[in-house]
């Protein structure tokens, strides 16, 4: 697959990983005629479908496979909390004044940060600086000493982390985290398993209704994957496929929770400068098309500056600096902590 | 592991249910036959084949399919023959035998929430230990109840008279008479044939899949919206359950509930017999009880066949025994069908990348060919920090 | 001086090296560069015994270091820093740098603590904490701080970047080319960020599928537009 | 009064023994990773060839040394021959492996030195100590087991804690891949790790079996009450494991004499679930990890 | 139940074995009888030697020709004595086997398991190795099972009624086995001296730690201590005792009190802590019921000898082996008894007609009858010297619940083996 992948006019190419990955029928019949490439990484494709998912539970019918039938009714019921998180107008994540303490070190002192809905929200800062803690307290797995957090304008408190998953919370880890024992698209399932409904005792007895729900299920997931170029790997496990196939399946399983509010730590680590800049576009059209509200822990500050509408900087736990990319970037305080003298 | 794992590549329609009953069905078809077909002796050999099976059936899905491991389900299995023993204590007992049965798993149900509630947070041998110690302290009890539990003695089980409707039923089918220890047979594959089914639900339903994330990594899982809690008491109950049940056709077949039946040593090879067989495999659960109920005869008979007394025959049995067992593992540490099927899933391997090496540039991990199922981490080459 | 000569190896049916050959000059810096999957990390494991060999020879200074041991390369003055997963999270940050003492010929002192301490204070607060509470970038600091406890002659770094910021990225890059020039080093540095890696390596190599694609000078790589494009994505 | 006394310093001998054998198996978790199951028959194999060898005419010192070298042996052979395989593959297999091991064992034992009840004997004397007239539960043996148990414990925190080789140990249980890349002969180490284990599981047997009767299966009631107190302990530490140890021993005895000896597992059931439940990593467990 | 039809040996009990023979596993020479006992696991070491005896003495006897010229073909089986396998083992012997009779099966939860299975089959079930009350005080629920040694209940009563006349004020503790060995003893010695024990405490078997029962019993200011339980745990209460300092008058049941066994388990221990050999249990009370290998010019243990000597494995006559010749013999004589053409209801039979009348090694005649199963019906008090019971009283027999104990007229003290050493039927 390699070798059309690196070949020098790759511009127009199929994409390496997809389409050398012997694609699905609906990816094949999806590349564009003009540039026999996936339109939706085809910059001259503006209109394409949006990422992800749309408000409103059931996938739309993505033109990259009209023949895939749509999502079954039983989806998510009342419409997704993307929905209310592109709707309602405060924050869709608010931290004020957050502190966190382990023994004698203190990751976080009195942080405040508000994500607007719909916006890419940037951390960034030295290493240890706490981002991941920030994420930790986001998402449950920290409780801090002192401060509070709030969702669209309610205050949550103790909530643990599957609790906020079930309120639209979706994370993607500074590692992978995938299950390496399962297949891919189980593992994507896993995400998207929020929006099945059928109890233990359905499960059990094996009712017709599991079956269907299931079949939902895993349309959504292969919709997801699709999306992501990696539905031909759908069957394998992930332990040997490639890093950057990995880390699109990690990320494939946040997004198949149909989450408001995308948490991602690192996303791009380890990536190369192609799958990088795919990531930003995603990012960015989830934010802008989906009104799902991201935040971004980033080391690679061209990606950070590119996608960001704002950024946070973090410093031995405190937030030194915020504002738009333009402001951050110049902040000398951030030139001395973070950035050091080579820029981007 | 994959005879449970639900094969990603099928998402074709079609009732689950519906799958799983075709092969009970099937399974029930050769029960019947090879019960039919041989003695009482051989008889109660597979009714014990059966119990043993439906108790590395529960314990499979516990520690195949959530990871959890128990050296405990020995005294699972205690519960569940001293509630039957304790509802059949006469010729009168009253209480038809599927309420027995079905009180047995309940209590024992019971019992698991108790104690997967309390393992729920531990791991590896810290829950290895507090099982273990389950498994000795059970007994015990039963010991210092003399009056309600018979103490040593234990108590004795009285099986009920066989339904005249059975009987009927079976010489019309068969044209034989059904003899007491055929019953309790068709009794123990009747259950294991449910159980599985049932368990194989679970397995392939979105219960199962969390438990396997739950297994696979605790952080992602609970990122995902498991409830970790919930995941890992919920699969220690449903393989409690079964051993409920368990317990009770192993009451039904030796007739008696004592504390010695159940000693640390039931609940031990009760995990070898599924690490053997293959370890979160039905398939591999039955094939491991089997290998458990048909080896020590097996050894002695041959023992005495080459002359031993029948004295050395029998202390020779657990040596070879052991031997088997250690070198099942070195020889197929996925177990005898996990390693069955790896082996298969590599020639595929191996054929598809021939194809694809064929046709040059390709992915040589193409799509559709499966991976190895399980991938050592310490081979695959990753990024980032372990969280 | 490094030389790997027509290196081969897989895993199972894949194909990761197909016959690599070039030479890491001692006392120079040389980045081996490539897109996700072109083979890196498996030419790094491969030269230091972590991974089998099907086919060719790695030679260091004149003795063949295939068919040795992955134990016996610190030892012979060879360093890896592996691609994540590299630090022992259960041992302390301090027995993890100790730990990379141990493997080497010469006797430990204080002093080589001191100056890893000193490139990254973070880990010298840290010095009697778990590995286990260090966020990502710390320990890829503690890895490369290990890496440097065995002073050694030979140094492979797998993505070293990896997680940490960028002033930490320059500072690295910084000390090895001043360890380069003082101590005459041979470091081969696998590097994503090739614009980055080309920044300070003298030399680069390109794989692309398990095999060389370019072996040029540095700057003589960045000026290729082509390959640029191509391979280095920048 | 008396009753009380004498339970207690019962106590404290047998938690000691169950501390011996607890200390062998967090040896062996701390430098393999596994726990060994066929710890305590590898150790009833040591004794009998010490006991051979008493009853051989030689002084039961010859013997003690005689047991804690073949265990030395043992130990090292099997991990080399069946343990190597399956390391690094998962860890339930290594449990089975040593089950399977502990049936052999036991087997193999009964075969060769029949399976009938012989004495032990015990280098000190086994009569109570005379203390202003009336005998108190502790013989010179007790004592004897007790600084036995206690040196033990301080040269296994020197060893991990204080010296390299220690270290290198710990890196190979840990990371096997990462320990080699930095000089650790991993191998090596695993075999060193399971020879020491099994020397101080032999001196747990000798120290059980001293002054009293020996059969292949006189260990197996301590496999179950070491292992719990090595738990009970946190498994990484050896001080754990004797603090473990005592407290299992006491309270064990206590309920023995007190409530009835049948209820005696059931409460260390207990005990291990009420310190479990309060902290899932046993008594000495580091503060709770970092998760993500 | 009617046993499958199929060729794999089934056959259950269906009277229909080989041969012209009248009966499931009998021909025309030769007789095939099974046994359970423990061979492996922790219940094994001692037990495991009673088999061995019972084959020597089954032996011999077919050296002589068997009995109405048929061989006798002793089929042992491990059950571990775990009831479990009890259950497959004993399922093996009748339905695959096809034994005649289970002879001396082993232990009582072991054989509890098994015994309704026997009896449902109509299998004889004879001289169950154990002495719980069960095998025999219920002819009518078990028609065909045969308990063979002295119940704990009439050995706990004579045991009682001794202490009760020869030591009224000794403060008596006892040390009890905690299943119905302790529990049917206790019952028989209360009985008698139900307000002097001052103490009872029970140990768990398999719990080799039994100090704190010791010291209890100490506690208690026992001073005269009788003792139900095995050999091994006479070892380690003694043991005990030396570690606590706590001297009373020891009286173990005859099970406990193997002086050669436990004196050699007692002999060597440091310091002469403990002197050697097997005066260890010297001034021990004990009890007897058939002669042991401390009488060695006893003639029935000069019969024993020269079977072992010729048809034993390795290793010296023990008094486990002792045990399974003397019931081996009881076994060989029932056949006697039960004449030419044998069936198993024959057999019954005549064990309840000339039960009563056996002769052997046995000090007192076997109570069995149309309304009693049980086995040796007494035996008497004797104290330990140089390894050697010394008498304390005549054979005494009684019968369970408030029979009176009385001495033994019958003789069966004193009597001697036949000269080849094979029974005649009585
Ligand atoms: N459980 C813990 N116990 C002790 N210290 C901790 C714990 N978790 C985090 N820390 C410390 O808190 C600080 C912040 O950690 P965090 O992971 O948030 O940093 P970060 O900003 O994510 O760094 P990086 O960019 O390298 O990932 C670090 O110094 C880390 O060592
Ligand atoms: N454990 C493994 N099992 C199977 N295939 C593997 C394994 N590790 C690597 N591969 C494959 O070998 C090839 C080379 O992998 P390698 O990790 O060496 O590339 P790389 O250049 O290091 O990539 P990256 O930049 O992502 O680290 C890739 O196709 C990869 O999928
Ligand atoms: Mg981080
Ligand atoms: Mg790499």
């Amino acid at each position: 697959m390699k070798a059309r992948s690196h070949s020098p006019h790759k511009e127009h190419q199929p994409r390496p990983r997809f389409g050398a990955a012997r694609p699905t029928e609906s990816v094949r019949r999806a590349q564009c005629a003009s540039c026999a490439r996936a339109p939706r990484w085809c910059a001259s494709h503006p209109e394409d479908p949006p990422w992800g998912v749309r408000p409103g539970g059931p996938l739309p019918p993505s033109p990259s496979s009209p023949d895939r039938p749509t999502g079954s009714p039983t989806g998510s019921p009342g419409g997704s909390p993307a929905a209310t998180g592109a709707v309602t107008g405060s924050t869709a994540l608010a931290l004020r004044g957050v502190t966190v303490t382990f023994g004698g070190v203190k990751a976080l002192t009195g942080v405040d940060l508000a994500v607007a809905p719909g916006t890419v929200h940037g951390v960034i800062g030295p290493n240890g600086a706490g981002k991941t803690t920030l994420f930790n307290v986001a998402c449950g797995f920290v409780v801090p000493d002192e401060g509070t957090i709030e969702r669209r304008g309610e205050r949550l408190t103790r909530l643990r982390p599957h609790d906020l998953a079930g309120l639209g919370t979706a994370r993607t880890l500074q590692g992978l985290g995938l299950f390496d024992r399962v297949t891919v698209l189980e593992n994507v399932l896993v995400g998207a398993d929020r929006h099945a409904r059928s109890g233990f005792l359905t499960a059990l007895l094996g009712l017709p209704r599991a079956a269907r729900e299931d079949r939902a299920l895993r349309e959504r997931a292969m919709a997801v994957l699709d999306r992501l170029g990696i539905a031909s790997y759908a069957a394998r496990y992930p332990g040997s496929l490639p890093y950057p196939v990995r880390k699109r399946v990690a990320l494939a399983r946040a997004l198949a929770a149909e989450p408001d509010l995308l948490l991602l730590d690192e996303p791009a680590s380890g990536l190369g400068a192609d799958d990088m800049t795919e990531l930003g576009d995603l990012v960015q059209s989830l934010a802008a098309e989906q009104g799902v509200s991201v935040l971004l822990v980033e080391h690679h500050m061209d990606l950070v500056m590119r996608v960001c509408d704002e950024i946070t900087v973090l410093d031995f736990g405190r937030r030194i600096a915020s504002g738009t990319p333009a402001q951050v970037r110049d902040d000398p305080a951030v030139l001395a902590a973070y950035l050091g003298e080579q820029v981007g | 592991m994959a005879a449970l794992r639900t094969r990603a590549s099928a998402w074709w329609a079609g009732s689950i249910l519906g799958r799983h009953l075709l092969v009970a069905l099937l399974g029930l078809v050769v029960v019947v036959v090879v019960l039919e077909s041989s003695s009482d002796f051989r008889n109660l050999q597979l009714a014990s084949m059966a119990y043993l099976g439906i108790a590395a059936g529960g314990l499979t899905v516990l520690t195949g399919l959530n990871g959890q491991i128990s050296l405990g389900h020995g005294a699972l299995m205690a519960i569940g023959a001293y509630t039957t023993a304790l509802l059949l204590d006469d010729r009168e007992a009253s209480t038809p035998l599927p309420l027995v049965v079905l009180a047995a798993v309940v209590v024992t149900l019971l019992v698991g929430i108790a104690v997967g509630a309390a393992a729920a947070r531990l791991h590896g041998p810290y829950l290895a230990g507090a099982t273990l110690a389950l498994a000795v302290a059970v007994p015990g009890i039963a010991l210092y109840f003399k009056e309600q539990l018979g103490g040593e003695q234990g108590l004795r089980v009285v099986l009920p008279d066989i339904p005249a409707w059975v009987l009927d039923l079976a010489y019309f089918v068969t044209g034989q008479d059904l003899t007491r220890s055929r019953y309790v047979a068709y009794l123990a594959w009747l259950t294991l044939v449910i159980t599985f089914v049932l368990l194989a639900n679970l397995a392939r339903s979105r219960v199962g899949r969390r438990w396997r994330a739950v297994r696979d990594d605790e952080v992602a899982a609970e990122l995902a919206g498991v409830h970790l809690g919930r995941a890992r008491v919920s699969a220690f109950v449903v393989s409690a359950a079964a051993a409920g049940a368990a317990g009770a056709m192993m009451a039904l077949t030796v007739r008696l509930a004592a504390p010695s039946g159940f000693t640390l040593t039931l609940s031990l090879t009760l995990l070898s017999a599924v690490v053997l067989g293959g370890l979160g495999s039905l398939a591999g659960a039955l094939l491991g009880a089997a290998l458990l109920t048909f080896l020590p005869q097996v050894v002695t008979d041959i023992g005495v066949d080459a002359g031993l007394s029948d004295i050395r025959a029998a202390e020779l049995a657990p040596l070879v025994y052991g031997v088997v067992m250690v070198l099942v593992i070195l020889l197929a540490p996925a177990g005898i069908v996990g390693t069955v099927r790896t082996a298969l899933l590599k020639r595929r391997l191996r054929r598809s990348a021939a194809a694809q090496t064929r046709t040059a540039g390709t992915n040589p991990t193409a799509p559709g060919t499966p991976g190895t199922p399980t991938t050592d981490p310490a081979t695959t080459t990753s990024k980032g920090s372990t969280t | 001086m490094l030389t790997v000569t027509d290196l081969a190896a897989g895993y199972g049916p894949v194909r990761a090296l197909d016959g690599v050959s070039f030479t890491a000059e001692r006392g120079r810096v040389t980045a081996v560069l490539g897109a996700n999957g072109a083979g890196k990390t498996t030419l790094l494991r491969t030269i230091s015994g972590l991974h089998r060999a099907e086919r060719g020879s790695v030679d260091l200074d004149g003795q063949r270091l295939d068919r040795v041991a992955a134990e016996r390369m610190p030892a012979l003055g060879l360093a890896h820093v592996p691609e994540g997963r590299g630090v022992i999270t259960e041992l302390t940050v301090e027995e993890n740098l100790r730990l990379g003492a141990l493997g080497r010929a010469g006797k430990v002192d204080g002093s080589d603590l001191e100056r890893v301490y000193g490139l990254f204070p973070v880990l010298a607060d840290r010095r009697a904490a778990t590995a286990h509470v260090l966020s990502g970038g710390e320990r890829q600091m503690l890895v490369v701080g290990r890496a440097l406890m065995a002073r050694p002659t030979t140094l492979l770094l797998d993505e070293p970047s990896l997680g940490l910021a960028p002033r930490i990225v320059a500072q690295i890059f910084e000390l090895l080319r001043g360890l380069v020039e003082s101590e005459s080093l041979t470091v081969l540095l696998v590097e994503q960020n090739a614009r980055s890696a080309l920044s300070i390596a003298h030399r680069g190599v390109v794989l692309n599928l398990g095999r060389v694609v370019a072996d040029d000078d540095a700057d003589a790589l960045a000026a290729d537009d082509q390959l640029r494009h191509a391979y280095l994505g920048f | 009064m008396q009753q009380l006394l004498n339970t207690a310093l019962g106590g404290l001998t047998l938690g000691m023994v169950y501390a011996a054998f607890a200390l062998a198996l967090v040896l062996i978790w701390r430098s393999t990773r596994v726990v060994n199951f066929a710890q305590a028959p590898m150790a009833m194999v040591t004794t009998f060839v010490a006991l051979v060898i008493v009853d051989a005419g030689h002084s039961y010192w010859l013997a003690f040394a005689a047991a804690l070298a073949s265990g030395l042996v043992l130990g090292a052979v099997i991990e080399r021959v069946v343990v190597r395989p399956v390391e690094g593959g998962p860890e339930i297999n290594a449990v089975i492996l040593t089950l399977g091991l502990f049936i052999v064992l036991h087997a193999l034992a009964a075969v060769i030195f029949g399976n009938r009840y012989r004495s032990f004997p015990a280098p000190f004397g086994v009569r109570g100590i005379e203390v202003g007239g009336t005998t108190i539960a502790l013989t010179g043996f007790g004592i004897f087991t007790i600084l036995a148990v206690l040196v033990t414990m301080g040269l296994l925190l020197l060893l991990f804690q204080r010296t390299d080789i220690g270290l290198r140990m710990r890196a190979s249980a840990f990371n096997p891949e990462v320990a080699r890349l930095l000089g650790v002969r991993v191998g090596r180490m695993l075999t060193l790790g399971w020879a020491l284990a099994s020397v101080v599981g032999s001196l747990a047997g000798l120290l059980i079996a001293g002054g009293s009767l020996v059969h292949p299966g006189y260990m197996d009631s301590v496999v179950v009450y070491g292992f719990v107190a090595a738990v009970l302990g946190g498994l990484d530490s050896p001080f754990g494991a004797v603090v473990g140890g005592l407290l299992l021993g006491l309270a064990l005895s206590f309920v023995s004499g007190y409530v009835g000896s049948q209820l005696v597992a059931l409460a260390a059931l207990v005990i291990l679930m009420l310190v479990l439940v309060l902290r899932p990593g046993g008594l000495f467990a580091q503060t709770a990890a970092r998760r993500v | 139940g009617a046993g499958g039809r199929d060729d794999d040996g089934g056959g259950g009990d269906g009277g229909d074995g080989g041969g012209g023979a009248t009966a499931p596993g009998v021909t025309e020479d030769s007789i095939k009888i099974g046994a359970h006992f423990p061979l492996t696991g922790v219940a094994a070491p001692g037990y495991n030697e009673i088999p061995t005896g019972a084959k020597a003495y089954f032996d011999y006897v077919n050296a002589q020709g068997g009995v109405h010229g048929r061989q006798i073909e002793y089929v042992v089986r491990d059950d571990g004595y775990n009831p479990t396998n009890t259950s497959s083992v004993t399922n093996e012997l009748v339905l695959e086997e096809e034994i005649f009779a289970m002879v001396g099966g082993l232990g009582t939860p072991t054989h509890s398991a098994v015994v309704d299975f026997l009896n449902d089959e109509g299998v004889p079930d004879f001289f169950v190795s154990s002495g719980s009350l069960q095998w025999g005080d219920d002819p009518e629920a078990y028609p065909y099972t045969f308990g063979w040694q002295p119940d704990y209940e009439i050995e706990g009563k004579i045991i009682g009624q001794y202490v009760a006349e020869n030591m009224p004020d000794a403060k008596v503790g006892l040390f009890l086995q905690d299943d119905d060995f302790g529990d049917d003893a206790e019952k028989g010695v209360r009985q008698f001296l139900d307000d002097q024990v001052v103490a009872a405490e029970r140990y768990t078997s398999g719990n080799t730690d039994v100090g704190p029962q010791i010291a209890g019993l100490q506690a208690a200011g026992a001073d005269l201590v009788l003792s139900f339980n095995t050999p091994s745990y006479t070892a380690l209460s003694q043991l005990v005792a030396l570690r606590l300092g706590y001297e009373p008058q020891w009286f173990y049941t005859n099970v406990g009190s193997d002086a050669d066994l436990v004196g050699s388990l007692l002999s060597r221990f440091s310091e002469g802590a403990v002197e050697g050999g097997s005066s260890s249990l010297d001034g021990v009370m004990t009890t007897e019921y058939i002669p042991g290998v401390d009488q060695p010019d006893d003639p029935w243990v000069q019969l024993w000898q020269k079977v072992w000597d010729e048809h034993g494995e390795k290793g010296k006559l023990t008094n486990y082996r002792v045990y399974g010749m003397s019931h081996a013999y009881a076994f060989v004589q029932a056949l006697q008894a039960a004449g030419e053409d044998l069936t198993r209801d024959g057999i019954v039979e005549a064990m309840e007609e000339v039960g009563a009348d056996l002769e052997g090694p046995q000090l007192a005649p076997f109570r069995y009858s149309s309304d009693s199963h049980l086995g040796i019906s007494g035996m008497r008090v004797v104290e330990i010297q140089d390894g050697a019971g010394e008498d304390l009283t005549p054979v005494l027999i009684t019968d369970i619940g408030d029979a009176e104990i009385v001495e033994d007229d019958s003789g069966q003290d004193g009597d001697a083996p036949p000269e080849n050493g094979v029974p005649e039927a009585p």
